[in-house]
């Protein structure tokens, strides 16, 4: 709306001073919601995401419930404060396709068939937006899934590249978010070389593409170290008591 | 699931004399108070209490004022008992749970007149500011009523007033002006397990719980809201000594918590 | 809005001749909805409500029942003709707290653990509107509960104290209700002494509560007297056909 | 609920001739009609038809006209055939059978142009009244379709039109100008019972009821409105043997009750 | 809204050239649907619906299931750009009465009893409107009955007969729809001289009613010949498969 | 429903190389588009893939923009995977498909800015046109996003402007203005099935897909959009394939069904 004479990035520095490739500063914790079964709490600058995990449990309505694998139900919410504009209580259109993402990305690291007719219930709660809030919270809900002792393949890390004035940059924030050309969030999985979330928005060459996915993989890998910090000193902490 | 072994437990303990950390019938757990939590939010508070987490939120925007208030600002509470806190969660319409405090909570806000809401007013009748307070329980362990109070509270005294451009817009990013508060209610809930009265149960305690009575208190002398929950009664003296408890607590965390 | 110079109370007479602790008018019935297992009508002055009972009986979705005591459903819900402004069909904020306290007022005095596995169901239905709808229709509940036959510990009775003009009164009514200051409904059981209801509104001193309270528990008195007179003339009606 | 058997034996009767209160297969229960039963309704009237009790209000707002007919008020007819008369009603959308009952009352008055909607225009396209005809059935003992259609008409006769203050605020004190209704029109509905056809059945006769024909006629020449239920069909000569039923039946009513 | 100052019918032809008595163009198909049981497409002018059948299946809740007859399940629906003003998706209070009168009409034709304890979903989509939907579905519906091979009595026929400056026409269409003082939509089974569905909007003389019933069910017999050879068509296409 | 055993037997048709109808696994059904089949609408397509048919409408209405882009129409998509398309549906808020369908739909459009939204503006801030495309699913046989994508741009290329007469209201009789589109985004998804990738799957293939990445294309440079769906997860380098074979596929439907 505004018009913006200056530019975003200044001799490859960002607006916040990171460099091109750089992440926003990661903070990573379990077991911070004491009832569920498994939590997890991940910081990404300033999007904050917690998460909780219940079961594998007993669901209603049974014949929801399948007879070979857990049932799993994933929802993804933006507290009402937690962006500029407060957003009403309940599920949107957008909550609801970042839910059914999140859903399938974890699924792929768990080991389903092993809680047949029962449900995995995931609950994601963004307490503050600034970009990338679906890979926060499937960062979160990772941590409370390992924390809840659900056996899984491996832990699942997700973050964003993007294209701001023409550059490739790794996560996306603030100013930035705004002025964004593309945004691409991904969710991997280091050890399998694997990736379980994509999705990309805004008119991209393929070359750029094949760059912005490098920089979110590595940025992935970053993430993975700090969800394995978290859940290690929960552990130890646990030992402790 | 709590069985009702679980309560038979919980009532003989009380019987006892006893709590499960040891507190006193009329002692709190630990409270915490974090201010600001939130920066996209007008004012926050996060509050602990022992392991009961809420997350209060405010949030201004430009609405219409009531018909027959036309100089006052609006106020609006809404609380989610969302399925994070609680597993047994099913989506719809609001449950009566989340309705009911998000109900206790306003009342006491409104009724206390805390908020300077003729001071919310820009155009009478056409123009005037909502102030939505968002209550999103983290984790339930119990107490959520006096939690969520204190936490409203609390968000509303961190709450600044943004600026608005001239083409209408809110300008957020320069907010020096406070949200006018001249009351600090606070809502002390009396709970009744095995016929004693205790305050600020934990969630396994909560499930033994026959009846509730919550007090919102504005001072020594004054009270300004109170809901009665559960099935079990209360005879009158028990509803006057529930009330000389709440006032007394009330004040010690006004004063602990919010120096008033 | 309009500016009011006349005071409400005069020489310690309400607007409408009564005295500071005289209640409306009241006019009870028993068995006015002949498909319903029990029914109740109650009028307070101006405020009508009708309550319907059904049970205990089969409820569905069977998850929800209960295997040691009956699950009592309870909908208080206002004609959209009984206010000044039309109200919405349907299930307010209001309405669902509403039906939460009279619910757990009701549920009190019923041996609940009698019916395990079965429903009670209690309909409240508010016709006019003036003040004290809550009191009105759950006295109606009560009756109807009575007579459907559902064994009761005791009938629960309900009416409201207030503060207008900084004068505590019984039963605020008509033009005092929007003037007024406090109001502190209550539901009240003679035989114990206990109260099941009980919801307060407005700035009040400990002392003035105190009076208050006394007040609408003598109120509750007159009404349960009117109850209990209610059911009886059903009872000689049956035994006359 | 009602069972098999239970239908077996109401056809039975009705095969016999025979009804369970002695009436002739074309007459109505008793016939009550109170008008002016809410206070703080424009309209009202509680209607008795044995043992179904229908309480229909008229409340009056102000509202927008419709794009397509600017110089004309809103007519808006709602049933809500709730909890308090159904024991297996459940919450959710409006079910089907409010919705064909509302729907054929109000087509019964819309389309015998009964309210003169020209005279409810305020400022053309601008500022119209929106009437709003609720029917709320309190205990139904059969026949609902026809007992509302005569609540709504007696209740829109009762209703007065409030005026306005300056400040555009509804003064409802002094209500002098009454709604202007042109018309009576009056359903009536045949319904076919083991092969009969049979006026105003009660609850455990609806049971049995295979088919049925509503005709809302406005007096001994035309109708203004039809609606078949049920599953049994008619023939030609059965629809027109119907008709005749009812503008009879429509014309006794007129006269008996509201003296047209 | 518009001073229209010309005449609709002018010496017995109609806006559209057709004479008082005759009907838009029709067009009638069976298995449009592949994936349903059993389907059908109706078009009649300018009104176009298709219809999917599922069952006898089973259904949820179970609850719901009538142990000695199949429950019918029956959803009319008009595409958002079936009108000129565009539809919101959902159901509606109009098509709410819609889909239980077509379902009336067509369950009267149905041998019902011999499926107990499962249901049969209808199905019908309204795709272009221009009057008359409610029978173009229904025609559309009780071919993908057949089609769906659910053990039927007969073939339900539907049309609409109306009046237009005063005069009795068969199927009311285009500019004759605003105009049009009486609607009588119906639906009939030929063989039984029996009406199914019959609704009927308008101020009308009882012997005017008479004319139009005799002229819509004159058209219902035309459309039931032309559901019929659809069905045949499809039968044959089947075998030459 | 479709059983474990079916989708093992896909599978291993799938590993053989084979496919139902003897297609390679980048070969693409039988595609037709019929424009302008909803008279009704202001653009529309049906679309044939296979026996999956959908029937994309388009409807202009007037509206007002979004306060952040006060010069620019707006596109809403919506896609209702009805009951009609699928037996299991339950009604209720959108299920987790339509809604995916429709925003992968919606951000290939949006993203690819095919539509010059600056042209559907009539009064900055206050008035501009709302094109909604609605996406109606008549026979789902699988691969339901490519089939979508394609009749939704079909259906805008079909689109034309209402002009609007003097009194605001819409005049549809004389619309002459196509809706100005720019781009031809066409989406392509590429299936995994007992890891190989194949493309436009029937339905009983699908229910043996193990993931799927959709990638809309604009050109053979520039992609606009992506997805990827379902538990398999995608290497790098099959991700690279994945968005070649896509490019290649949508350039080709670009050149033989938009002349582009």
């Amino acid at each position: 709306m505004s018009v913006k004479q200056e530019k975003l990035i200044v001799n490859g520095k960002r607006p916040d001073g990171r460099k091109l490739d750089e992440m926003r500063e990661i903070e990573a914790k379990a077991g911070v919601i004491e009832r569920a079964d498994g939590s997890g709490f991940f910081r990404l600058g300033n999007t904050i995401a917690v998460a909780a995990v219940y079961g594998p449990k007993e669901l209603h309505p049974k014949h929801l419930l399948d007879p070979v694998r857990a049932y799993v139900k994933c929802r993804y919410n933006m507290a009402p404060f937690s962006t500029t504009e407060r957003i009403r209580p309940g599920p949107s259109r957008r909550s609801t396709e970042i839910s059914k993402v999140i859903k399938s990305a974890l699924s792929s690291v768990l080991f389903l068939e092993e809680y047949p007719e029962t449900g995995i219930e995931i609950f994601i709660e963004v307490l503050q937006a600034d970009a990338s809030t679906r890979c926060v919270g499937l960062n979160a809900a990772s941590i409370a899934l390992a924390d809840a002792g659900v056996p899984m393949k491996d832990l699942v890390a997700s973050c964003a590249a993007g294209k701001v004035e023409g550059q490739i940059v790794l996560d996306v924030a603030g100013e930035e978010d705004c002025e964004g050309e593309v945004d691409l969030p991904i969710a991997y999985v280091p050890r399998k070389n694997e990736i379980y979330l994509l999705q990309m928005d805004g008119i991209v060459k393929k070359e750029e593409l094949k760059k912005a996915l490098d920089m979110a993989i590595k940025g992935c890998k970053v993430i993975y170290d700090k969800q394995k910090q978290a859940l290690k000193c929960e552990y130890k902490e646990v030992k402790a008591k | 699931m709590i069985t009702e072994i679980g309560t038979e437990y919980v009532k003989n303990m009380i019987k006892a004399g006893k709590r499960f950390d040891d507190r006193g019938f009329e002692d709190l757990r630990e409270l915490k108070i974090e201010r600001g939590y939130v920066q996209n939010a007008e004012g926050s508070a996060m509050v602990t209490l022992g392991e009961t987490k809420i997350l209060v939120g405010v949030k201004m925007k430009v609405g219409e004022p009531f018909p027959d208030s036309p100089n006052e600002g609006v106020l609006m509470v809404n609380a989610e008992l969302g399925p994070i806190a609680s597993p047994d969660f099913e989506s719809g319409p609001p449950d009566p749970q989340s309705v009911e405090l998000a109900r206790v909570v306003d009342r006491g806000i409104r009724e206390s007149k805390a908020i300077n809401t003729e001071s919310l007013c820009m155009e009478p009748g056409e123009k005037v500011w909502t102030v939505c307070v968002d209550i999103h329980v983290l984790n339930d362990d119990g107490n959520l009523i006096d939690a969520s109070s204190i936490g409203a509270i609390a968000a509303l005294l961190d709450a600044k007033v943004p600026e608005l451009n001239e083409d209408g817009t809110m300008n957020r990013e320069n907010m020096k002006k406070k949200l006018e508060i001249s009351q600090i209610p606070v809502a002390c809930t009396i709970h009744k397990i095995a016929g004693k009265m205790v305050l600020d149960p934990n969630l396994r305690e909560e499930s033994a719980v026959e009846g509730r009575l919550t007090v919102t208190s504005m001072d020594s002398e004054k009270l300004c809201a109170m809901q009665k929950g559960g099935e079990c009664g209360f005879t009158p003296e028990e509803v006057y000594k529930a009330i000389d408890i709440s006032i007394k607590k009330g004040g010690e965390i006004r004063k602990k918590h919010f120096g008033a």
